[in-house]
């Protein structure tokens, strides 16, 4: 590999990464020699550019011919896009809850380290959603997950940090090591680690031992693949470290953290699992295998529904909240209806501002149980209008944009052959249930008198963040079509990574 | 089919008093009031509107419109879109309801004068229930149906969580849960339907099914959708054994809610049984009448009999309205035009009834701070114009002749006797009963000594006029009830009664 | 004039609103504004009775109500018979706000009275002139309404609150007969229209079984409504109400539209022997059972409203037996001699403020004008020859003996017996004999009162000549033409009849004289003789204990059980799916526990369960 | 030259991924766990080695896999490590058991 070759690659498709790469340099070298005086904010701001520089970035990227460079280890495709865009945005507000985050135990002095490592956690998810083989894809796995453990034990002082970020390695190196042994068959049955190579090499695939060595190697990444996006029963760790983490971290593991595991799956289901034939030769081994999907999502929203009614601490709710949307998404995989694609990014999109807004909120209001919530209404009613109406959206109440990703998805399992009634029934009994706790804060907020006055930890930020968040869902909840539209303009051939 | 003006307005013209009362201080109750009351008005007057010119021959048609709003699908990819518009339409039942939401709408929001404290919020909640009422009636649309239904659930919740009596968190939660289920099981028939038949316009929808003969659904499959539709309206309506719910709202919510929620979101229920239920599914619809019909005598009964066991007001009311859904049912298990004609009756004299009910009960509450008939005894004596209301209230509802609730009991029986004779003479049970117990709960309240002699001011005459509305429509339709038959008319044909 | 017959019931309706609306903040006037309303609403009527002598049955309908292509009408109609209920109705109705004016004086609620009044004169002038049997129920609900809100007049006294309760209630349960019989008859014949159903039924389109079902579900309506056995015991509780309203509502009127309405439906009855003998049966039983229990009353107005019950059933006697003119000729007489009775008792509580006879007595002197009125009405009612109830009763046993039901017949005479008796009973008890002490003071009526009296009176007297086997059968061939069915104008019985008639009634008054009077006889001979009887007797049968047991407890009894279902049944599943909801969640909990291995160990169970069914499956290969 | 067919290197990784499977959830010594981790990941490093020389389709690919993860696994350890050192500071013990301040 010669110079020249380097220089063929039209190394602009990795622009957006290479910012994001360069500032966590930058960052880090700066964090290093900065005079401990020099407050790091301005580096949480340096980082917030940069990710709004990737953005504009990405933008000029659409509408360009899918293509890969690097021997087709990175892929630019309207899919890595399209979800590169909902992981920067999300990025971009986590970024804005870290800088306004002043948590009992000063963070100060490892606020640097904090702003990049976060970003090279981004640069890892934005890897997978883009990558083209499996090393990279498991390697931009590796970035985020690595990356994530510490930013889970930055409060280094603080007990429940640490515990959460020593559960979140153990949990996590288990789920890495099953990935990786389930990626190992796929290599081995393939003999190629990029996915398009792979796909089509085991299109011709009949020997039947074989087929049973890819389901299993299907079955361990999906497996290693749960403990990402937190399905049951893969998903105990969350609701620990997620009570651990600082809120900025625990937002990045419900928001980016759960997307990037849901590119991969859709990436590698997409790409490779459907194009591999099943026995009887008339089916792919995706669909073969529905059914353990379907068991799957379906476990997740009742595990994730039910066992979040007990919950008295809101952070722990809205972990098992995450559990149960990582079910309904499973959902939309389950179905692989026509639009499933889409359905999962306007999900995402619709998750990303519900969750943003509802964990800015916490950090706002500085509070941790349910209970605390007492009184919201008459204390500070524009905040109990918000609270209430990311409740409904995460609850699915039409008219926010949760309703829209729901009937999405619902819609997809429905309209698909063999239809899948019984899933959807779940869906939306699960949805029911879901309201009692959803609902549980609103009762606190709005209809019980308050039993003690609220410590505002109130930046302005945290307000522009929340409104933002709150107006996008309701937006979307209403005007659905502006999503739609945005998504079938720029990426009208979404399924071209194929190609 | 241009954009569907006039039954815009009609549906958000309350969304627009949200708005200004979010301008309003919170302290300027007068200011407040005065906005709620006026952004009610709009809706009113133009549903009047239509009304009166379809009564001159314009066709109904003519307000229905259409604008695109949401497509999931990719047509250019995958060749398959599934398109969601927003599109409003009214029938001649509809436009009643319409009509009725609008009228109990200000009404309501007169009575809602009794609420002590946070009127901004309250107010802003009640135009929103309303919206979401008369959405749910102007839509020709399932998934805006839907979404209107649960606007209104969610309002509904809200404002009886806040300005409810003694239990309001439970009964809210109750309402959220039983409702919820209803509506994901609604949510469930409906995206079946649209995931199959790509549509989920109503009208489309009906002529699909009703040309259908086993290629989209099978028999089976419809049958199974018709009752998941039973079961989702019937959890509004109420059905028995679903009914627990309502009775802790009838029993804990603010009166003027209850107006509502009586008055018009029970009757979503009946709307959409006969709307939905029968109108896509007429054959099945055909085949489960038996059952239809003795759940009716059950609701009927079961409503009637534990009626005559309560001491509260509110109770009583709340189980009587199970025993007037009732007739609802039995009216729609007849399946003729008689029947229909009588659950659609039914559906708006009860929803007039149960509000000047509810009105009166507003008017009580406030005084004595107690609906319990213990603590009510000889009101006549004390409010003589109330318990004069309260007296003719009650007559209206067990089913005097001169006032609307005869005309839907008389014509769901007279259904019911031509198809299922036998179940309508068990049902005749009812009528009697009807009376023992509203006769119980009326004569208890306002004859007798009155033994607390806490002298009350009786209705004032601002008091008095929306009872008097309410009266005029009840009697108006109870004398010449083909000012409504004439406007069902052509549905219930269309139905094919 | 007869087609604008409409215009009769307006008046009082007119009279209700503008009470009822402007009545209190009107002082002065609006009692007499009443009365002239319903003294033009007699006018009209007697104008269209007139009118109707002369010219053929008039009928008015438009559409009411449709239902898919059926239309139903409202509208009226006049033929002789409900032209002469008109002015029946409208005269006592007219003579009854003359005496309340006098009657309620000083009561503060007087105005919400003759709005009341106004109601229910309304409601049965309308039932009377009702077309079709829609409108005839529609009606004969009404009536029942406004004699409910008259009998809970006095809304605080607990006995009228249940009076008013139980009137209700019990005419209802007739009326949903008639609702079911009427229904049932649409669905047979297409119609509600009178005319229609007679010429479905002459056309011999109805079977006989739907015509003797729908026939006897109708009788039912009229049994609830005329006090019929078994639901009588309605009407003698009715009293509560204010005096007036019993001589209106509860003898003259009211209780007679059951027997208006088998007159009215006389054809469908007439199709069915086993529904006449229905009638027959139920009638005659009423009138000797009723009887029974009025000789034992105290209390005067119970007395004549057993007497009323009794008289009624005499009337539907009649019908059953074919009586057709018998019986609406008995409803004309008792109309008038009842109503009279009523006032003339009115006066005397009025005047003694007791309605307990053991407690009067000696008033003959005191009441110059009340006391031989009360005797005509007296006389009237108990069958004396010359006055009208002679004629009216005598006609029923020449119908009922020329059927030959002699049963029924038999039946007829003790109960004329048991009529004299119990009425002579009570005058002597309450105008003969000492004067009690504590009515010293008592006075006659004010003009007003004994205005209508005398006017009644007169009638009792002389309204009998228009049928009398004497003097022409006017009334008899008047109704009779034009009416579909077998009716007879008059019928000639043997002269013993009319003989036996007399003596049983002489006999009746002689026993009364004896014991009451004279007190030849010891008052307790009879009870002492049969004292269970006697206590059978007069705690009316038992019947309203038996009610209150079967199903007052009955319905208690029910609405219990449906209770506990409501609480633990229903109440219990919701708590169930809870408890479930609740246990699942607390076992989901317990998994976490804080162990991170045990979360990993949770997740290796997840994947070995994924790969040992894979592997016993095959994988869905 | 080598007679060892493929089979027996993946039973030998399949085996060893067991064992640090089972070490990792039992055993109670937080540094044990770590290393039970590493195990697993080892295993992995056979497998792709083995289909890289003996696989149906041989190619380098597997091995510079292996190379990665490797590097990942280090990386992995290191961070593990250090948490467990700051966790240690906090809370004066390595046993995983006591790491259970965090639960319902």
């Amino acid at each position: 590999m010669d110079l020249d070759t380097l220089l063929s690659f039209s190394w602009h498709a990795m622009g957006p990464e290479f910012i994001i790469l360069g500032t966590a340099t930058l960052l880090s070298l700066l964090d290093l020699f900065l005079p401990r005086s020099f407050h790091r904010k301005w580096l949480g701001w340096l980082s917030v550019a940069s990710i709004v520089a990737a953005i504009v970035f990405l933008l000029t990227l659409i509408g360009d011919t899918p293509f890969a460079i690097l021997y087709d280890t990175f892929r630019l495709d309207s899919f890595a896009i399209a979800f590169k865009l909902v992981l920067l945005v999300a990025a971009g507000f986590v970024l804005l809850l870290a800088i306004s985050y002043e948590p009992k135990e000063k963070l100060t002095e490892f606020r640097g380290e904090f702003f990049y490592l976060f970003l090279v956690a981004l640069l890892g998810a934005m890897i997978m959603s883009s990558s083209g083989d499996l090393i990279t894809l498991f390697v931009g796995l590796e970035l985020m997950t690595l990356s994530s453990y510490i930013l889970v034990g930055i409060r280094k002082k603080h007990l429940p940090s640490n515990e959460s970020a020593m559960k979140y390695v153990i949990n996590g190196g288990i789920a890495t090591a099953i990935t990786l042994f389930g990626m190992s068959y796929l290599y081995g049955v393939a003999g190629t680690t990029n996915l398009l190579e792979m796909a089509e090499r085991l299109q011709e695939l009949t020997n039947t031992q074989h087929l049973f060595l890819l389901a299993l190697a299907f079955l361990m990444i999906l497996v290693g693949l749960s403990f990402k996006i937190a399905a049951a029963p893969f998903h105990m760790w969350t609701p620990d470290v997620y009570e651990g983490a600082p809120i900025p971290v625990t937002a990045f593991l419900s928001i980016i953290s759960k997307a990037a595991g849901f590119i991969l799956i859709i990436r590698m289901f997409i790409t490779v699992f459907y194009h591999i034939p099943d026995v009887s030769n008339n089916s792919s081994l995706l669909m073969a295998l529905q059914s353990f999907l379907a068991v799957l999502a379906a476990v997740t929203m009742i595990w994730g529904n039910i066992v979040a009614l007990r919950q008295t601490k809101i952070k722990r709710m809205l972990a098992y909240s995450s559990v149960a949307h990582a079910g309904y998404l499973l959902v939309a995989v389950t179905a692989f209806s026509a639009f499933m694609v889409e359905t999962i990014w306007f999900y995402l999109t619709a998750y990303l501002f519900m969750t943003i807004a509802v964990f800015s909120l916490l950090q706002l209001m500085n509070i941790e149980e349910v209970k605390q919530l007492s009184g919201l209404s008459k204390r500070a009613p524009l905040l109990a209008v918000a609270l209430a109406l990311t409740m409904l959206g995460l609850a699915g109440i039409p008219g926010t944009s949760g309703f829209i990703g729901k009937l999405n998805i619902f819609l997809g399992a429905l309209s698909t052959e063999p239809t899948h009634y019984l899933l959807a029934a779940i869906l939306i009994a699960t949805t029911v249930i879901s309201y009692i706790y959803y609902f549980k804060l609103i009762i606190y907020a709005f209809f019980r008198e308050a039993n003690r006055t609220f410590q505002m930890s109130g930046k302005k930020m945290n307000g522009v963040i929340i409104s933002i968040c709150v107006l996008m869902t309701v937006l979307l909840g209403v005007f659905p079509q502006l999503a739609y539209d945005f998504l079938h303009q720029n990426f009208l051939s979404f399924y071209d990574f194929l190609q | 089919m241009g954009f569907p003006f006039i039954l815009t307005i009609i549906v958000f013209a309350p969304l627009l008093g949200v708005l200004l009362l979010t301008l309003v201080a919170k302290t300027k109750e007068k200011l407040i009031k005065t906005v709620a009351i006026l952004s009610t008005l709009p809706s009113l007057f133009l549903s009047i509107y239509l009304i009166i010119s379809s009564k001159m021959g314009v066709e109904l048609v003519s307000y229905s419109g259409k604008l695109s709003w949401m497509q999931f699908g990719n047509p250019e990819v995958f060749g398959k879109l599934y398109s969601i518009d927003y599109e409003l339409g009214v029938d001649g039942f509809s436009l009643i309801l319409l009509l009725l939401t609008a009228l109990l709408s200000t009404l309501a929001a007169f009575a809602s004068f009794q609420i002590k404290a946070g009127w901004k919020g309250y107010y802003m909640l009640f135009l929103l229930l309303e919206v979401g009422m008369l959405g749910v009636f102007a839509a020709e649309n399932l998934i805006l149906f839907f979404i209107f239904f649960e606007v209104t659930l969610v309002a509904t919740f809200f404002l009886i969580g806040k300005w409810g009596l003694y239990e309001k968190e439970r009964t809210a939660f109750s309402l959220l849960i039983y409702n919820g289920m209803g509506s994901a099981i609604l949510l469930v028939v409906i995206m079946v339907l649209f995931a199959k038949t790509g549509t989920a316009n109503i009208d489309a929808l009906m002529s699909i099914l009703s040309a259908d003969d086993g290629t989209v659904f099978s028999s089976k499959v419809k049958t199974g959708l018709l009752i998941a539709l039973f079961i989702a309206f019937g959890i509004k309506l109420p059905i028995w054994p679903f009914h627990s719910w309502m009775v802790k709202v009838h029993s804990e919510a603010p009166a003027a809610i209850v107006m509502l929620h009586a008055g018009v979101l029970l009757k979503i229920g009946a709307y959409g049984l006969i709307h939905f239920g029968l109108g896509f599914f007429p054959k099945q619809f055909e085949s489960l009448t038996l059952w239809l019909a003795i759940l009716g005598v059950i609701n009927l009964l079961y409503g009637a009999f534990l009626a005559l066991s309560q001491q509260e007001l509110r109770k009583i009311l709340a189980y009587s309205s199970i025993s007037h859904m009732g007739i609802v049912l039995i009216g729609l298990a007849a399946l003729n035009e008689a029947g229909i004609q009588g659950a659609m009756f039914q559906v708006v004299s009860h929803g007039l009834i149960a509000a000047l009910f509810f009105y009166l009960i507003g008017i009580f509450y406030e005084r004595y701070q107690s609906t319990s008939m213990a603590d009510l005894n000889g009101l006549a004596k004390t409010m003589p114009i109330a318990s004069g209301f309260l007296l003719v209230a009650g007559l209206a509802s067990l089913g005097l002749p001169g006032m609307s609730g005869f005309v839907a009991e008389f014509l769901a029986f007279l259904g019911l006797f031509q198809e299922w004779p036998v179940i309508a003479v068990i049902a005749c049970l009812g009528i009697i009963l009807t009376a023992v117990y509203i006769l119980r709960a009326v004569l208890g309240i306002t004859f007798g000594q009155q033994e607390k002699a806490k002298m009350v001011r009786d209705m004032t005459a601002f008091e008095i006029w929306p009872a008097i509305i309410l009266l005029l429509c009840i009697v108006g339709i109870g004398v010449y009830p083909d000012i409504l038959s004439s406007t069902l008319k052509s549905i219930i044909i269309g139905l094919g009664g | 004039m007869m087609e604008i017959a409409w215009i009769i019931p307006l008046f009082p309706l007119f009279s209700f609103l503008v009470l009822l609306i402007f009545g209190r903040k009107w002082r002065r006037g609006q009692i007499d504004f009443a009365v002239i309303l319903s003294l033009v609403s007699f006018i009209c009527a007697l104008l269209v009775l007139f009118a109707r002598f002369t010219q053929e049955n008039v009928k008015v309908e438009f559409t009411w109500l449709t239902i898919g292509e059926t239309q139903l009408t409202a509208g009226f109609e006049v033929n002789q018979l409900n032209a002469l209920m008109l002015v029946i109705v409208s005269l006592v109705s007219f003579l009854v706000h003359m005496y309340s004016k006098a009657y309620m004086e000083g009561d503060e609620r007087i105005t919400v009275f003759f709005a009341y009044l106004g109601l229910f004169t309304f409601a049965m002038l309308g039932l009377v002139l009702s077309p079709n049997l829609l409108q005839t129920y529609i009606f004969w609900e009404l009536v029942g309404v406004g004699s409910f809100l008259l009998i809970g007049f006095y809304f605080y006294k607990e006995e009228a609150k249940a009076a008013a309760k139980k009137a209700f209630i019990m005419t209802r349960i007739g009326d949903v007969g008639l609702l079911i019989g009427m229904i049932l008859l649409f669905w047979q014949v297409g119609s509600f229209e009178y005319d229609e159903i007679f010429a479905v039924i002459s056309a011999g389109d109805l079977s006989e079984t739907m015509a003797t079902l729908t026939a006897i579900l109708i009788f039912i309506g009229a049994v609830g409504k005329s006090g019929q056995f078994p639901l009588h015991s309605w009407l003698p509780d009715a009293m509560e109400g204010p005096t007036p309203v019993s001589a209106l509502i509860h003898a003259a009127t009211m209780v007679a539209a059951g027997v208006y309405l088998v007159a009215a439906l006389y054809p469908l009855f007439a199709f069915s022997e086993v529904a006449m003998l229905t009638i027959a049966i139920v009638g005659g039983f009423t009138a000797i059972f009723a009887a029974t229990i009025g000789m034992t009353q105290r209390d005067i107005k119970r007395a004549l409203a057993y007497s009323t019950v009794s008289q009624l059933g005499y009337m539907m006697l009649a019908l059953g037996v074919g009586g057709y003119v018998a019986g609406v000729f008995h409803l004309t007489t008792h109309a008038f001699f009842k109503a009279l009775l009523f006032l003339a008792a009115g006066s005397v509580i009025h005047a003694v403020h007791t309605q307990d006879i053991e407690k009067m007595g000696g008033l003959w002197k005191k009441m110059k004008w009340t006391a031989p009125l009360f005797l005509i009405g007296t006389m009237a009612i108990s069958g004396v020859p010359l006055l009208s109830g002679f004629f009216s009763k005598e006609e029923i046993l020449v119908s009922a003996w020329v059927s030959g039901h002699y049963l029924l017949f038999t039946l007829a005479i003790i109960a004329a017996f048991f009529t004299a008796f119990y009425m002579f009973r009570l005058f002597f008890l309450v105008f003969g004999g000492e004067e009690k002490k504590e009515q010293s003071a008592v006075k006659e009526s004010s003009n007003w009162m004994t205005v209508p009296m005398l006017v009644l009176a007169l009638l009792a007297i002389v309204a009998g000549y228009i049928q009398t086997p004497w003097f022409g059968t006017f009334l008899g061939d008047w109704l009779t033409t034009g009416i579909a069915a077998n009716v007879h104008g008059h019928l000639d019985g043997p002269l013993w009849v009319m003989v036996v008639a007399t003596v049983v009634t002489f006999l009746g008054i002689l026993l009364a004289w004896l014991m009451y009077s004279k007190k030849v006889l010891s008052r307790d001979w009879f009870t002492s003789r049969a004292p269970y009887t006697y206590q059978l007797v007069i705690n009316k049968y038992y019947i309203d204990e038996v009610y209150q047991y079967i199903f007052v407890k009955g319905s208690r009894f029910v609405s219990q059980i449906l209770h506990f279902v409501e609480v633990y049944l229903i109440e219990g599943l919701i708590s169930l799916v809870t408890i479930t909801m609740r246990r699942l969640s607390i076992i989901g909990s317990k998994f976490q526990n804080g162990q991170t291995q045990l979360y990993g160990t949770v997740a290796f169970v997840g994947l070995a369960i994924l790969i040992v069914v894979f592997a016993l499956t095959g994988g869905g290969f | 030259m080598s007679s060892v067919p493929l089979s027996a290197y993946l039973t030998l990784a399949i085996i060893l991924f067991c064992i640090g499977l089972y070490g990792a959830l039992t055993k109670k010594n937080t540094v044990i766990v770590l290393i039970a981790i590493e195990l697993m990941l080892n295993a992995v490093n056979i497998n792709l080695v083995a289909f890289s020389k003996y696989g149906m389709m041989p190619s380098i690919d597997g091995q510079i896999f292996a190379l990665f993860a490797i590097a990942v696994a280090a990386a992995e350890a290191a961070v593990g490590l250090a948490i467990l050192i700051a966790i240690y500071r906090n809370r004066k013990s390595v046993n995983v058991d006591d790491y259970n301040s965090l639960k319902n």
